[in-house]
């Protein structure tokens, strides 16, 4: 399946833009797509830390994601 | 009452101030966060903010929720900025209500605290000689 | 910088806020003090504030320069009314501005604590069927 | 030495006046006007508690008084 992937501050500097597509075999988890973005883009995984959210909540790596999700990645957040 | 806003426009500090008063509150408690001139003896000109917009108004709405659930509290406001923000300049106003003094700092400073560690915002110091993602390596 | 004023005139929030706004500022507190419409359950129909003005300026001026002492500020200002305020009404604000905001929260919150236990000014409480002087009685 | 001592909020009440005067030997001090003071107004020794300030600043009873000092009756304070 297709994941569209939307990315943020220094994350989406890293993808070079806003979204990006990524192809995942059905049911892969947030842990999968998380290994497979850092070996695409490995500055991610040097970032301090960085979180998956799905459809606008924080999700774990056991989490399983489906096509029409709404995936972010949320570099260290620095609001306020 | 819970009122939270992500807005490209200036902070009304006085709106916000104004908007949890009440007849039942005892003390308000008001957080204002400004852009400093400098981090870590740097100059700093600007700042961006970026937000996940849907995200961060529910995690905001999150803390507010919990705030309530942790302390007897009447009013709570989040406004918070995005865009480019000059030195002096105001990112972030928390205001919080309650009958009594206490509730209201303790709350206003598990706002922002938790804000900080949850809410899908992002700051970008711009400096004279370069910009830096805020927290964003180790 | 420390501002301290003891007025008959409706304390000004706003002007407060602008006047400990500082380019070094991270972070401002302020604690905004408003007469609640009940006590112990008992309705309230307005406050009474009295001073002993002299006194309680220099015991102001005290506090500021401790809270200066204990953390690093940049601005503190304190204003306090006198004479009779309807629910609603504003009897104190605190502004603390600080490089960062465990400072300023924290100074804030000393300041308010202790002018409660050290500035002269006494307020009675106005019922319905009679007036009482806050904390004067065991 | 006549002494005036003014008097705020509970204790103006008490003494029916915002100032009063008393007369005490020289060098009398802060506790021997508080004695005083509780003789003549009973119920200022029923309050929650008192201080008495000299020229502005809080005095213990051992302070000894002079007689153009400014001494003041502050009953337990409630501002804020």
């Amino acid at each position: 399946m297709k994941i569209k992937v939307i990315a943020f501050g220094v994350a989406r500097e890293i993808f070079g833009s806003g979204t990006i597509e990524t192809e995942l075999y059905t049911d892969a988890s947030v842990g999968t797509l998380r290994n497979l973005l850092e070996q695409k883009y490995p500055r991610l995984g040097q970032l301090a830390s960085y979180m998956v959210a799905v459809n606008s909540e924080y999700a774990e790596p056991h989490v399983v994601l489906a096509a029409n999700d709404e995936v972010a990645v949320i570099p260290p957040v620095s609001g306020g | 009452m819970t009122e939270i806003k992500l807005t490209p426009l200036p902070i009304d500090v006085t709106y916000c101030v104004n908007a949890v008063m009440s007849p039942a509150a005892g003390g308000i408690d008001v957080f204002i966060g400004t852009v400093r001139d400098q981090t870590k003896q740097k100059k700093v000109l600007r700042l961006e903010f970026e937000a996940y917009e849907k995200m961060a108004i529910s995690e905001m709405e999150k803390i507010a929720a919990s705030a309530f659930a942790k302390w007897p509290l009447l009013k709570v406001l989040l406004h918070h900025r995005t865009g480019v923000l000059e030195v002096g300049e105001v990112p972030v106003v928390i205001a919080v209500a309650a009958a009594h003094r206490d509730a209201a700092f303790e709350a206003c400073r598990y706002i922002i605290d938790t804000l900080k560690q949850t809410v899908p915002i992002w700051k970008k110091e711009v400096f004279e000689d370069g910009e830096v993602w805020v927290a964003a390596h180790p």
